[in-house]
């Protein structure tokens, strides 16, 4: 029995260290609980990292826990990116320095803001050290998610997933009532998918009569039941995904929930949510719904594209830092479904050795990850009066002043444009050489303009932080040893991943075999 | 027995659902209507168990009862919070976040 | 035809002609040191020009003499080059040849040269910039060897652009006067326009025999077409009237009389302008398989020897009658060449007489310019015979010479070519008849307003004989202008048949055929006609005319306002259609897809409202649209 | 020669790592380093030039396996033309604006960073530069293709005029837009070549591969949009005068001089190289664009008021001639494109410098505000007047040398576009003459008077007089040069299967 839950066993030390985390709170005493969780937890994430990696050596491709998980290469490399990124969104959680000592959380989250319970607690130094183990469940959420067998568990995965989430959100230290905001039409938007992605496993269900990715497979290709039912459910799942994506139509949370929640956490759930989400939704269309791929196909094409030029178009109005990285966001994600729609894998006649969807993907993943959580690091340091200032206005002159982060700020962006030698041209080139493959090269020609309309307005910020004349206003805090650590294993990942990107593709490469 | 009735009256609960979120402005009632949705595909869940014969649909609801239990918690903690700020739980007040 | 055609194949260099690059090393070197050397040579840079030039025309002299003593077949010499672009194809070398027809012009580029360079020791002596013009004009001399040296039409080229150059440099060598920077330009640009025709014609002759040497061609021009031939004539003739002001690129000449006046008479009378002419003779070998751009030779010739003796006769500016003198004076040495085999010869023995007696009047003019305080109105002159006694005569020996008086160099020379004309056609016989007669009514009526009648000077000029260093070229090319003629009267036929393909015919110097004596008689009567027209008073300021005549000659022939309407106007307004269509279309449309952009995403931005209901509708009709291409993925 | 050690990876990184050092270094001695690397790099660059007729220097090493991505690198006639072209302007160029970092005249804006990055980025400028000039794998190409913006980016942003930051995004953008039309192509290698059986970039390995005509044209589109773009062609050319205009001379000379010299480049390396029978199939309308662009860059230079945007319309005029002679498919022709990039190069650089000793002087570079400055300046007339020169292409010129061979090549192939191509010389005499004359003659203006105070010094006179050395060197003796760029047009005449017309195929009897 244990056995059998052996090669799962990063998912549960991630939930256990979770629940251990919730025992300090109790146990540890507040002046060094903040501490105690952060360190608790990069172990926890860490431990996990490790026995990842150590059962990606050992373990074949199998199903685990009774089933219900599928370690396969896929899993194994989204739990190792998941992990690495969640690691890396904890030292940003935990950063202390850049806001003068105090943490980017609320010091009470239930009091009232600006009110006598407020000030009491920020006079006492109150700290919201749950975001921790809100953390690790959610990072526990996003590892079962994309390790799911069964629609029934990637349901609950994907609920577990974004509860934390929903909390996380309403956390900011400062412009509390935005943060409220942020998390009220998150969790109603999210409910409201996640109602809609249930409704699907429902009519799959009732299509297939199992939960099991498998066994709808197989009643696929037997035709089982009309086809339309079928359709019905699989547009329904596809939604619920695709709006943790942020696929247009599905993506007007993105630009609030990012703008309102407390930089730390849109960092964390930029990147992550993303990632478990596409990586779910692989799982989900290549595995279950893989003989559906001429209805699908269209349908994310449609909804790809929209994605992309939503995604750039608007973010070429945007005069503030944090929600045209919301909107970068968007348009990653259409270039991500770009990828998605190429499925191109070994199931369908792709050489083991070559780059398919999938693994074209989690490199476009890595390299996304590696930019996005580098430039919200830096986001977290431009302050006005000890609040975050992301308008262009706070941003102007900013390379003038600090040069070094400056450009690093820079190769981030240009790593998100898909400017060579960073990693996010890698994966772009991988992405859309994967939808050429698959015989869309439309889209492809449409992605590439997009991209430049992305590029329009990610040099519009180079062009503000050193073009523009220095604002005085805004103070440049120095940034504490895990922004450091964040800022730096991003700018060295990108480049790394721009000029060398051939050990990770090919590990890449080697687990991108989805197994059912 | 056909499940035909129930999966229709699901789709109407869940269309109902829908409407709910989408018309009405109280932060509580719109909560309410998700979960009426996630109820709704609990009954067709429940319906295609049946009709598949298996105990799987209904385990699920099961599960989805849970996750809407947790929900109901987590939902009621945010809306509590931004009803103590705001004093108001109509959600077109929340529209400070927008282009 | 093609029978006919005597191929001269140039021997290979030896002995002396082995150096006769030097030639062209020595002004070059000079012109180098000049430029390079700025202020510090200042104060005998002009003597080491001068020094330039002289040293070119020893090397000539001593390859003139050399080739004087040896064999007719071994006279034309080839010096080999390098190679300049070898590729695919095309060969291209650079090489000299010196022949009897290069070695002539370059007699008379480095002597006129000479004297003219001494000229204007004096004449520029207080010029600060004296040293930067002896650069320039060392720089010409360089050009214009390797114009008349080259072996093939690409080096022959790069002469013909190097003193296109010279020639904008010198024009515009008083840059501060706009008029003299605006002349320069003009003649530059009219000049490219010419050399269109000379690039086409080498890409043509690439295209046609695979090189552009004279040999080469001169060799292969049986095997193309004659359409293609005429092509290239016409090519070669579009260029010869750009560099030798032939209408219709004239008009850049008269302008260029800005330059200073040694200028004029070195590179705008005796040489440059002529460059057109040789071209056309070196060229024969290609006339004279096609009639029709012989015509057109022939054509553009009478045209201009008519058009600049009408502008001669109409304008009061000493050097711009000089000019069009010089414009109609090639147009004789137009028709001459275009007449073919027989007028080759006769085009070049004009040229060269005519590069000493108009060389000569201009600097006569140039000296009473000197006494006149650099005034060039003629009506401001007058009477001035007396007290420039020797600027008088020597003047007037190039006076009666450009008339044609016999035994003067200039009415043997002129002679040929009438005589050619009438056998070619009686009308151009007598067009070439009648321009002579015009030609003497001009310069009787310059002589007149300028050496006779009363004074007409302006306060505070007190006009004197020029000194010593201005006299000394009058004096040597005053005499060029009387022998010269005799001299070379039958001598030159000889001399320049093997390169010209002509025939000789022998006379003696008193054998003037019918056609002389008419044209002696109709130059005698415009001599009297402006005699009678010119002796009177003659007002100080210029008359207002209706008449068209005067008034279109005085006014260039409206090519100017011709050239301001159709070019400058014209052109200009399509530049400017050109550069808002650059502005509004072109770049309109990368801006306004820009803005497109910017305004889309402005308004999709508005669906981002901040109401959640309203994002929960946009998920509905997206949810409902996403069914809506699934079920029509399905039907379709 | 011993190729244990990889001589190219050493030239392209070597201005990488001066650039980083002179990063580092802050101030004017940074200053001092970045020079000193151009300097190292032009020396080790013009040993490369030589060493390289001799020995193959390629180097291949498996780069991306995955996608049979190569980082190659090779040197080929073409490649070391260009290669002596950008070692020996950069150096130029940093002594030109040696005195970027002390505010001039009114008109400078004040520099946004310090005495050491312009270098610095100038120096990535040529590192970048230099890879794509020597790299084999289009992959490879593509990356430094697109490298080179960004530096360029910044040298625009940096310094200039009042509105540079919108004449860099526009540069930017539209740099962007063809090479990321170009990326839409570089995938389509990958398909054909892995739909072939084993994916490669390498482009010795695609023109090898067979593929249907519709694949061939769209590839060939996609990277033919890119260069057009970057050699400026007509219609896509308006950056570059918006750029010239508000850059600082130097930057536009490493613009134009190197980098847009990756458009013609390109053009023979990969249109050509690795597509000829799309090649061939798009000339017709390729030659139209090519003439299209000749004379209207030359019209529109002759209608320009400002100087640096006249300059920059000449180079729209020239980059049609190269292309016209690319697209004539003749082994002079392309011979000629090739010379006259490098002709070109030293053309455009010593007029954009030369017109960057006026605007120090003078604080405008509008023609209007000029005038009679030769009276004040007589040498920088000089050099203006022997730059523009060169540039309308007098004989004895390296322009001259370069434009002819281009045109009697491509007549007997193209002799329409020739014919209409060659009033463009009768234009270039105008723009460059009027210019000169408004600019340099007449009577000065007090404005003149006051702001021309001097000459040309010292520095001035090493900036501009080994470029024009060079055009004469090039201009009387360009034999030389087109034996080593010959091999490359010989190479391609090869791979598209043409032959040169033989003398009297046009017009014989």
């Amino acid at each position: 029995m244990l056995q059998e839950f052996l090669p799962a066993a990063p998912v549960l030390l991630v939930l256990l260290g979770g629940t251990i985390a919730i025992i300090f709170e109790g146990a540890v005493p507040r002046l060094v609980r903040p501490t105690v969780q952060a360190a608790w937890t990069l172990l926890v994430l860490l431990g996990a990292f490790c026995w990842t990696l150590y059962g990606w050596t050992v373990y074949q491709p199998q199903l685990t826990a009774m089933n219900a998980l599928t370690l396969d290469g896929p899993a194994q490399l989204a739990w190792m990116l998941l992990l690495f990124f969640a690691a890396l969104g904890a030292l940003l959680f935990a950063e202390r320095r850049v806001g003068g000592g105090e943490s980017p959380f609320a010091p009470n989250a239930s009091a009232v803001p600006s009110s006598q319970v407020e000030r009491e607690a920020i006079a006492a130094r109150q700290e919201q050290t749950e975001v921790f183990p809100l953390l690790l469940f959610s990072v526990a959420g996003m590892m079962v998610f994309v390790a799911a067998n069964d629609l029934l568990v990637m349901f609950v995965a994907l609920e577990i997933l974004s509860f934390p989430l929903y909390v996380l959100s309403g956390m900011a230290r400062r412009r509390r009532l935005l943060s409220q905001e942020a998390s009220l039409k998150y969790f109603l938007l999210g409910g409201l998918s996640s109602a809609i992605f249930l409704y699907g496993i429902a009519l799959v269900f009732g299509y297939a009569g199992s939960f099991y990715f498998r066994d709808i497979d197989l009643a696929i290709q037997a035709n089982a039941q009309s086809p339309w039912l079928l359709l019905c459910g699989l547009g329904m799942v596809a939604i619920g995904v695709l709006f943790k994506i942020g696929a247009v139509p599905f993506h007007n949370w993105v630009p609030d929930v990012y703008q309102g929640a407390p930089t730390p956490v849109t960092a964390f759930m930029a990147i992550c949510t993303k990632l478990a989400a596409t990586m779910g939704l692989l799982r989900l269309l290549y595995v279950a719904l893989g003989s559906l791929r001429w209805d699908w196909q269209p349908m994310l094409a449609v909804v790809a594209v929209l994605t992309m030029l939503v995604g750039s178009l608007v973010g070429l109005v945007q005069t503030d830092v944090k929600r045209l990285l919301a909107y970068s966001s968007v348009a990653h994600a259409g270039f991500i479904l770009v990828g998605v729609i190429g499925a191109v894998t070994t199931v369908n006649g792709l050489a083991d050795d070559r780059v398919g969807s999938v693994s074209a993907i989690l490199i476009y993943l890595a390299a996304y990850g590696l930019a996005t959580m580098g430039a919200f690091a830096i986001v977290t340091l431009v302050r006005r009066s000890g609040a975050e200032a992301t308008s262009y206005a706070s941003w102007a002159g900013l390379g003038r002043r600090d040069p070094m982060l400056g450009v690093l700020m820079t190769i981030f962006l240009l790593s998100m444009a898909g400017i060579p030698l960073t990693g996010g041209f890698v994966g772009k080139l991988a992405v859309f050489a994967a939808a050429w493959n698959g015989g869309y090269s439309w889209l492809v020609l449409i992605a590439v303009v997009a991209s430049l309309i992305t590029a329009g307005f990610y040099f519009r910020i180079v062009w503000v932080m050193f073009g523009q004349t220095p604002n005085s206003e805004t103070a440049l805090v120095s940034p504490g040893v895990g922004t450091q650590i964040v800022i730096w294993v991003g700018v060295i990942g990108t480049i790394l991943l721009g000029v060398l990107p051939g050990p990770l593709l090919d590990i890449a490469i080697n687990s991108a075999g989805f197994i059912r | 027995m056909s499940p035909n009735a129930y999966l229709v009256l699901s789709a109407i609960l869940f269309s109902i659902g829908v409407l709910g979120f989408l018309i009405r402005r109280n932060v509580l009632i719109i909560f309410m209507s998700v979960e009426l949705m996630l109820n709704a595909a609990n009954l067709a869940m429940v319906a295609f168990s049946y009709a598949n014969g298996n105990l799987l649909g209904q385990v699920g609801a099961f599960f989805v009862m849970v996750v809407a239990a947790a929900e109901v918690v987590i939902g009621l903690a945010i809306i509590m919070i931004i009803f103590k700020t705001r004093r108001s739980a109509s959600v077109d007040d929340q529209n400070q976040l927008k282009h | 035809m093609v029978s006919l055609l005597e191929i001269v194949i140039p021997v290979e260099a030896t002995g002396l002609f082995s150096y006769s690059w030097l030639m062209i090393a020595i002004p070059m070197l000079v012109s180098a040191i000049l430029l390079l050397g700025g202020k510090a040579t200042d104060s005998w840079g002009h003597w080491l020009g001068v020094l330039g030039v002289l040293g070119s025309l020893a090397v000539a002299l001593a390859l003139w003499i050399t080739m004087l003593g040896l064999p007719v077949a071994e006279r034309a010499v080839h010096v080999s080059g390098f190679d300049w672009v070898s590729v695919g194809n095309l060969n291209l070398q650079a090489g000299l040849l010196v022949d009897q027809l290069s070695i002539l012009f370059a007699l008379l580029v480095t002597g006129v040269g000479s004297l003219i360079f001494i000229y204007s020791v004096g004449y520029m002596a207080h010029d600060p910039n004296r040293r930067l013009f002896f650069a320039f004009l060392n720089l010409f001399i360089v050009a214009m060897l390797v114009l008349v040296l080259a072996d093939n039409y690409l080096l022959l080229f790069l002469g013909w652009e190097g003193v296109g150059l010279a020639s904008y440099l010198l024009i515009g060598f008083w840059q501060g006067r706009h008029s003299a920077a605006l002349a320069a330009k003009k003649a530059f640009v009219v000049n490219r326009v010419g050399d269109l025709g000379l690039l086409t014609a080498m890409f043509t002759m690439v295209g046609l025999f695979g090189s552009v040497n004279f040999t080469d061609v001169n060799q292969a021009v049986g095997s193309a077409s004659t359409t293609w031939l005429t092509a290239l004539g016409l090519f070669l003739l579009l260029a010869a009237c750009g560099k030798s002001a032939q209408v219709p690129l004239q008009s850049w000449l008269l302008d260029a009389m800005e330059g200073p006046t040694p200028v004029s008479a070195l590179i705008h009378a005796a040489t440059m302008v002529t460059a057109g002419v040789y071209l056309v003779v070196r060229s024969h070998s290609i006339y004279e398989l096609t009639a029709a751009a012989s015509l057109a030779v022939c054509i553009v010739g009478v045209v201009t020897l008519l058009a600049g003796a009408w502008i001669g006769s109409t304008k009061d500016d000493i050097k711009k009658v000089l000019a069009g003198s010089t414009m109609s004076q090639i147009g004789y040495m137009m028709l001459a060449a275009g007449i073919g085999p027989a007028g080759g010869a006769f085009a070049i023995f004009h040229l060269f007489t005519h590069g000493f007696f108009k060389a000569n009047l201009f600097l006569g003019a140039g000296s009473v310019m000197h006494a006149m305080n650099d005034d060039t109105d003629m009506r401001h002159f007058g009477a001035l015979r007396k007290v420039m006694p020797w600027t008088f005569v020597t003047f007037g020996i190039s006076y009666l010479a450009i008339i044609g008086i016999p035994p003067l160099a200039g009415f043997y020379s002129k002679d040929h070519i009438v005589v050619a004309a009438w056998e070619q056609g009686w009308y151009f016989g007598l067009l070439a008849t009648l321009g002579a007669g015009i030609t003497a009514f001009y310069m009787t009526r310059l002589m007149m307003m300028t050496f006779f009648g009363k004074k007409r000077w302006a306060e505070g000029v007190h006009p004197h004989e020029s000194p010593k260093i201005l006299l000394f070229p009058l004096i040597v090319l005053s005499i060029g202008a009387i022998v010269l003629g005799v001299v070379l009267n039958n001598a030159i036929q000889y001399w320049l048949a093997p390169p010209t393909g002509g025939h000789p015919h022998s006379a003696a110097w008193w054998d003037i055929p019918w056609q002389g004596w008419v044209t002696l008689l109709v130059v005698l009567v415009g001599v009297g006609i402006g005699y009678l027209m010119y002796r009177g008073e003659i007002s100080y300021e210029q008359p207002h005319t209706i008449n068209p005549i005067v008034y279109i000659g005085r006014n260039d022939l409206l090519a100017d306002q011709f050239n301001d309407v159709v070019f400058v106007r014209g052109g200009g307004a399509a530049a400017a259609a050109v550069a808002t269509l650059d502005d509004v279309i072109v770049d309109g449309s990368v801006r306004s897809a820009g803005s497109l952009a910017k305004g889309i995403g402005g308004a999709l931005s508005k669906l981002e409202s901040g109401y959640a209901r309203s994002y929960g509708l946009t998920m509905v009709i997206g949810a409902i649209a996403v069914g809506v291409v699934l079920i029509l993925g399905r039907l379709a | 020669m011993d190729n244990s050690i990889p001589l190219l990876t050493v030239l392209g990184v070597l201005p990488l790592i001066f650039s980083l050092i002179a990063f580092a270094v802050r101030g004017r001695a940074g200053k001092h380093v970045a020079f000193v690397g151009s300097l190292v790099t032009m020396v080790f660059g013009i040993w490369i030039f030589f060493a390289a007729a001799s020995n193959d220097f390629s180097e291949m090493v498996p780069w991306i396996k995955a996608i049979g991505a190569w980082y190659a690198l090779s040197l080929d006639g073409m490649g070391r033309a260009m290669v002596l072209l950008s070692v020996i302007l950069v150096p130029i160029v940093l002594i030109a604006e040696w005195t970027l970092d002390s505010k001039q005249t009114d008109g400078h804006l004040e520099p946004r960073w310090g005495s050491n990055v312009f270098g610095a980025l100038a120096l990535m400028v040529e590192g970048f530069g230099l890879f794509v000039f020597m790299a084999s794998d289009v992959l490879l190409f593509y990356i430094f293709f697109e490298a080179t913006l960004i530096p360029m980016f910044f040298l625009i942003t940096g310094w200039g005029g009042a509105k540079r930051g919108k004449a860099a995004m526009k540069f930017l953008l539209y740099s962007l837009a063809g090479g990321l039309i170009m990326l839409f192509a570089v995938i389509g290698v990958y398909a054909v070549t892995a739909g072939a059986g084993q994916p490669s970039f390498l482009i010795d390995d695609f023109a090898a591969i067979a593929m249907s005509e519709t694949v061939q044209k769209m590839l060939f589109v996609g990277f033919f949009i890119a260069f057009a773009v970057k050699a400026p062609m007509v219609p896509v050319h308006t950056w570059l005068p918006d750029t010239a205009e508000q850059a600082v001379p130097g930057a536009t000379a490493l613009l134009v001089g190197i980098l847009d010299k990756i458009g013609t480049f390109g053009m023979i390396r990969i249109c050509l190289g690795m597509l000829p029978g799309a090649s061939l199939w798009a000339t017709p309308l390729v030659v139209v664009l090519a003439v299209i662009s000749i004379i209207y860059g030359a019209v529109l230079a002759i209608t320009s008021t400002d100087l640096l945007r006249l300059v920059s319309y000449t180079s729209v005029s020239h980059f049609g001639f190269m292309v016209l002679g690319i697209f004539a498919f003749t082994t002079s022709s392309i011979t000629g494109s090739i010379f006259y990039m490098l002709a070109h190069g030293f053309s455009s650089a010593a007029l954009f410098l030369a017109v960057g000793f006026l605007q120090n002087r003078r604080g405008s570079v509008a023609i209007a505000d000029f005038g009679g400055v030769r009276e004040f300046a007589p040498l920088l007339a000089g050099v203006f007047l022997v730059s523009g020169l060169a540039t309308l292409g007098l004989p004895g010129t390296a322009n001259f040398a370069g434009e002819f061979v281009i045109m009697t090549g491509a007549w007997p192939r193209q002799t329409a576009a020739v014919a209409v191509a060659v009033f463009a010389t009768v234009l270039a005499a105008v723009y460059v003459l009027w210019a000169y004359q408004r600019v340099f003659t007449g009577q000065p203006s007090d404005e003149v008077k006051k702001s021309i105070t001097s000459d040309l010094d010292g520095r001035e006179k090493l900036v501009i007089g080994p470029l024009i050395a060079l055009l004469l060197v090039f201009g009387f003796f360009p034999q030389p040069m087109i034996n080593v760029v010959e091999q490359t047009a010989v190479t391609t005449m090869n791979v598209v299967g043409m032959t040169d017309p033989l003398p009297g195929s046009m017009g014989g009897k």
